[in-house]
């Protein structure tokens, strides 16, 4: 039954109180996954700290003799790395109480090993290698030390809120700004007779206003909310999607864009339209 | 319908005939019947929980944050549950055991009738909520090593591979059926299994997509027929694509027989599709086989 | 060493003929008695498990613990330059064999280059498997090997009266 | 309970000092290499001698890990709760607009409901522990 009020044609009249039947529209909720881990919180980084020392405590011996044979150059480094441990002898007296030494090891420890390095650290160069390690260490060569690139993002100390490289660990929302108030994009039905799905919609709506090279991939065609917009009249029902690659690069250049967090949405938003979307949003 | 039995306070009867001498232990009324074997002192350690920091088998599972399961809270689960979901979804009935009918008295007691056309009961599918999302269980490695009925000393062989590949410990499988033809008798060991969870499970994924399966030139993914319609999806790896594990890989002569595998995922889905969506969500690749 | 026969580059079929290394003489002694395990004395089995980074090829750093003793490992071809992993990327897969080791093998050691390799540009493309699995073996025996031109492969039919 | 011969968590103990040949290491001559390696490989696997001593904790110690326990326990229950509430908030507003959406226009219903079989994409990735060099991927070359 298409709706109650078909016949109310003078609609012009009751503005605010319309029952003709609200347009159906679609807006996207457009996400940018986390691309690193998130950031460990105090308190679990120190109960993790904990359990990994009673598990390092409780962990078996490291079999050496199964992966450094006698006499082989790496079984040598090794060596030269950890020492044994003082051995148990019965003349000596041992204040802290008698090693208990299996397979070179102190049972009642837990076993710290160092490992050869596969690179030469800088000061570890003589002079005259140094040099001649200048040229050879070129960008790509295998055996230099890995030095995992920075958590923190050139964008995150900018604070660029337009870029896709802010805050690595949170996930991002597109958010566009409709004349004065900041909202998800909102894509209305076409008011012609063909009906186009509610993700389609989205879809086609988010190429339109961001260009073609953006790596769209849609949750599902389900919607997963509807908000009743009072105010202009139409059922927003919320389709959840991601961005994988590529980038959004508005085609009207009036029309300004933020890629926020969820706090960071909770300040732009307005306030009663957050407070409704708020639970489809992830914590981190 | 069973008369209700009159509890009759009673002397504890265990050990009282095994023994020739008396007991010095104090004889104690029981309602129930208690094997007094088990009360040993001996046996108080079983009593402490393995979690319990005082017990001899505890293990510290919490060492380090798992960024897989992380991942699948943050993001994963609300997209599963939005997928899955499915307006006015009706409880599928599994097959069940009947009964033969309350006509005649005979039947009261008889054993249940076979479920229809699949001899075991089957489960319900229940539509999906926000408590049923499916989720990662566990993952099975199981690795038959037909060479090691004759030669015993490969067990050692393909029990080490596992652990290495798992840092989980390997459990010895037995032949379970009489083959001649393939000199299979039960009981002869003959390949290694182990079960994998948490922070382990997440490292074993996290390596099968990210360093071993893509280094793997004929690898196109997991058949979309996989699976056992209760939502386990198994797929194999040669021996020779095991040498791309990092462990392996490194210290190639010290495995030198190495033995082909089969993973196995095991996850709370009902159904294999909702089971293989889960698993290319974590990244592994399906194909169509035909 | 190897157990499994190499393919030859003609079949594509893989024979899978395995001989076991170290068949025949390997005798454990069947007086190796276990250790009875009692009731409640069972203890948890944790390897020496160590902390290795490892960078992928974009550069992407993870945390991993395992039983091998390296406490760093780069890999060259992994999830994040793999063809199936990255449908939609047009700078990672290059035409030419740049990516290959072969070419990283090369390119390292250009100075050592006497005889210009010229690998005829057609021909790179019909045996781009047996490149990547030659590449492959170079890779395992260590980078000072040389890969052995010519040869002829055995042929059954012409070897036959033989 | 008596553990067969290959399998269990003390597996394989050194066998009497009297039979000189069959401990590692000692009696190298006797064993051929492929052996060696075997023995090797096996106590690679066993616990035999690697084992730790036995946590054995003070009073202080155990009150400290009981209520270190305790607090972790507490933490991650609120954690769940606060989590499994959104869950629950989310499922019932899909809920709520599925059956919206069935009353304001059957045929968007239809389309929304329909089920097909659906792979999530392999560029989604698991979270690495630290960035790559180029931390978002702009290159995106559709394949149609």
């Amino acid at each position: 039954m298409r709706g109650l009020s078909g016949n109310l044609s003078r609609v012009g009249l009751v503005r605010a109180y319309s029952t003709a039947n609200p347009t159906v529209s679609s807006t996207l909720i457009l996400s940018r996954n986390p691309v690193i881990t998130a950031d460990v919180p105090k308190f679990e980084a120190q109960y993790y700290k904990y359990q990994n020392e009673l598990w390092r405590r409780l962990m078996w011996t490291f079999p050496k003799w199964f992966y450094f044979r006698e006499g082989t150059l790496a079984e040598q480094r090794f060596r030269q790395l950890n020492k044994d441990p003082v051995a148990d002898n019965p003349n000596i007296e041992f204040p802290r109480g008698r090693p208990q030494i299996r397979h070179k090891r102190d049972r009642r420890f837990k076993q710290e090993l160092k490992l050869p390095k596969t690179y030469k650290e800088a000061d570890e160069l003589e002079p005259a290698e140094l040099e001649q390690a200048q040229d050879t260490i070129t960008e790509d060569d295998l055996a230099r030390k890995i030095v995992p690139n920075s958590r923190t993002t050139k964008a995150d100390q900018e604070n660029d809120l337009t870029s896709l490289e802010r805050k690595l660990s949170r996930t991002l929302y597109l958010t566009i700004q409709n004349g004065s108030t900041w909202i998800l994009p909102n894509f209305p039905e076409p008011s012609s007779e063909q009906v186009t799905a509610l993700h389609t919609l989205a879809e086609e709506g988010l190429y339109k206003i961001g260009g073609e090279k953006i790596n769209y991939f849609n949750v599902s065609n389900t919607p997963c909310h509807v908000y009743n917009n009072s105010k202009d009249n139409k059922k927003e029902y919320f389709i959840k999607s991601h961005i994988l690659s590529g980038d959004f690069q508005p085609q009207d250049k009036s029309m300004k864009f933020l890629w926020l967090t969820k706090e960071e949405l909770k300040t732009h938003l307005d306030k009663e339209y957050y407070q409704d979307i708020e639970h489809l949003l992830s914590e981190i | 319908m069973s008369i209700a039995r009159q509890f009759v306070r009673q002397f504890s009867s265990t050990g009282v005939v095994g023994k020739p001498g008396y007991s010095t232990v104090e004889p104690v009324h029981h309602l129930v019947n208690i094997r007094k074997a088990a009360l040993k002192p001996k046996y108080q350690g079983l009593l402490i929980p393995k979690d319990d920091i005082r017990s001899v088998g505890f293990k510290p599972t919490e060492i380090d944050q798992d960024r897989v399961a992380e991942y699948y809270q943050n993001t994963l689960k609300s997209d599963l549950l939005l997928h899955n979901y499915e307006h006015g979804a009706q409880v599928i009935e599994g097959e069940k055991k009947r009964s033969w009918g309350t006509d005649s008295p005979y039947k009261l007691y008889r054993n249940l009738k076979k479920a229809k056309r699949v001899g075991r009961a089957t489960r319900d599918i229940h539509p999906i909520k926000h408590d049923n999302v499916p989720q990662l269980e566990s993952i099975y490695i199981q690795s038959y090593n037909k060479w090691a009925l004759e030669e015993s000393w490969l067990n050692i062989s393909t029990r080490l591979q596992l652990s290495q590949i798992t840092n989980v410990k390997a459990k010895q499988i037995y032949a379970k059926a009489n083959i001649l033809p393939w000199r299979l008798r039960e009981g002869k060991p003959c390949g290694a299994k182990v079960e994998i969870k948490g922070i382990d499970m997440s490292q074993f994924i996290t390596t099968l997509t990210e360093l071993v399966l893509p280094r793997i030139r004929t690898f196109k993914g997991i058949k979309n027929t996989s699976g056992d319609s209760n939502g386990n999806i198994t797929f194999g790896l040669d021996p020779d694509n095991l040498k791309y594990f990092p462990e392996i890989e490194s210290f190639q002569d010290l495995f030198p027989n190495l033995n082909g595998v089969h993973i196995t995922f095991k996850t709370t889905a009902r159904t294999d599709e909702q089971a293989r969506t889960l698993l290319s969500a974590l990244g592994l690749p399906f194909y169509d086989p035909n | 060493m190897f157990g499994t026969k190499l393919e030859t580059t003609a079949s594509v079929v893989k024979t899978f003929t395995r001989n076991i290394s170290g068949k025949g003489h390997v005798h454990l002694s069947n007086r190796r008695v276990m250790r009875k395990i009692e009731m409640g004395k069972a203890r948890p089995a944790i390897f020496y498990q160590f902390d290795t980074l490892v960078e992928l090829s974009d550069g992407s750093v993870i945390r991993r613990r395992s039983q091998a003793p390296k406490d760093e490992i780069r890999m060259i071809t992994d999830q994040r330059n793999s063809e199936l992993w990255n449908p939609n990327r047009s700078d990672l897969f290059t035409g030419d064999l740049s990516t290959g080791k072969i070419s990283k093998f090369k390119q390292r050691f250009a100075a050592f280059e006497t005889e210009p390799e010229t690998i005829p540009k057609e021909e790179v493309k019909s045996d781009e498997p047996r490149a990547k699995k030659v590449d492959d073996l170079i890779e395992m025996m260590g980078h000072n090997a040389q890969e052995i031109k010519g040869g002829v492969l055995y042929d059954k039919k012409k070897n036959r009266r033989r | 309970m008596f553990k067969t011969i290959w399998g269990s968590d003390k597996a394989v103990a050194s066998v009497a000092a009297t039979s000189k040949i069959f401990i590692r290491g000692k009696q190298k001559a006797a064993m051929t290499p492929s052996t060696q390696r075997i023995v090797n490989q096996l106590s690679a696997l066993s616990a035999s001698r690697k084992q730790p001593k036995l946590l054995s904790l003070c009073n202080e110690d155990l009150i400290k890990n009981r209520t270190i326990t305790n607090a972790w326990n507490v933490y991650k229950r609120k954690l769940f709760q606060k989590r499994d509430e959104q869950f629950e908030k989310q499922y019932n507003s899909i809920k709520n607009a599925m059956e919206d959406l069935k009353q304001t226009s059957p045929e968007l219903f239809e389309l929304a409901n329909a089920k097909e079989q659906k792979r999530f994409p392999l560029e989604m990735r698991i979270p690495t522990d630290f960035p790559p060099n180029q931390p978002w991927v702009y290159n995106y070359a559709p394949k149609k």
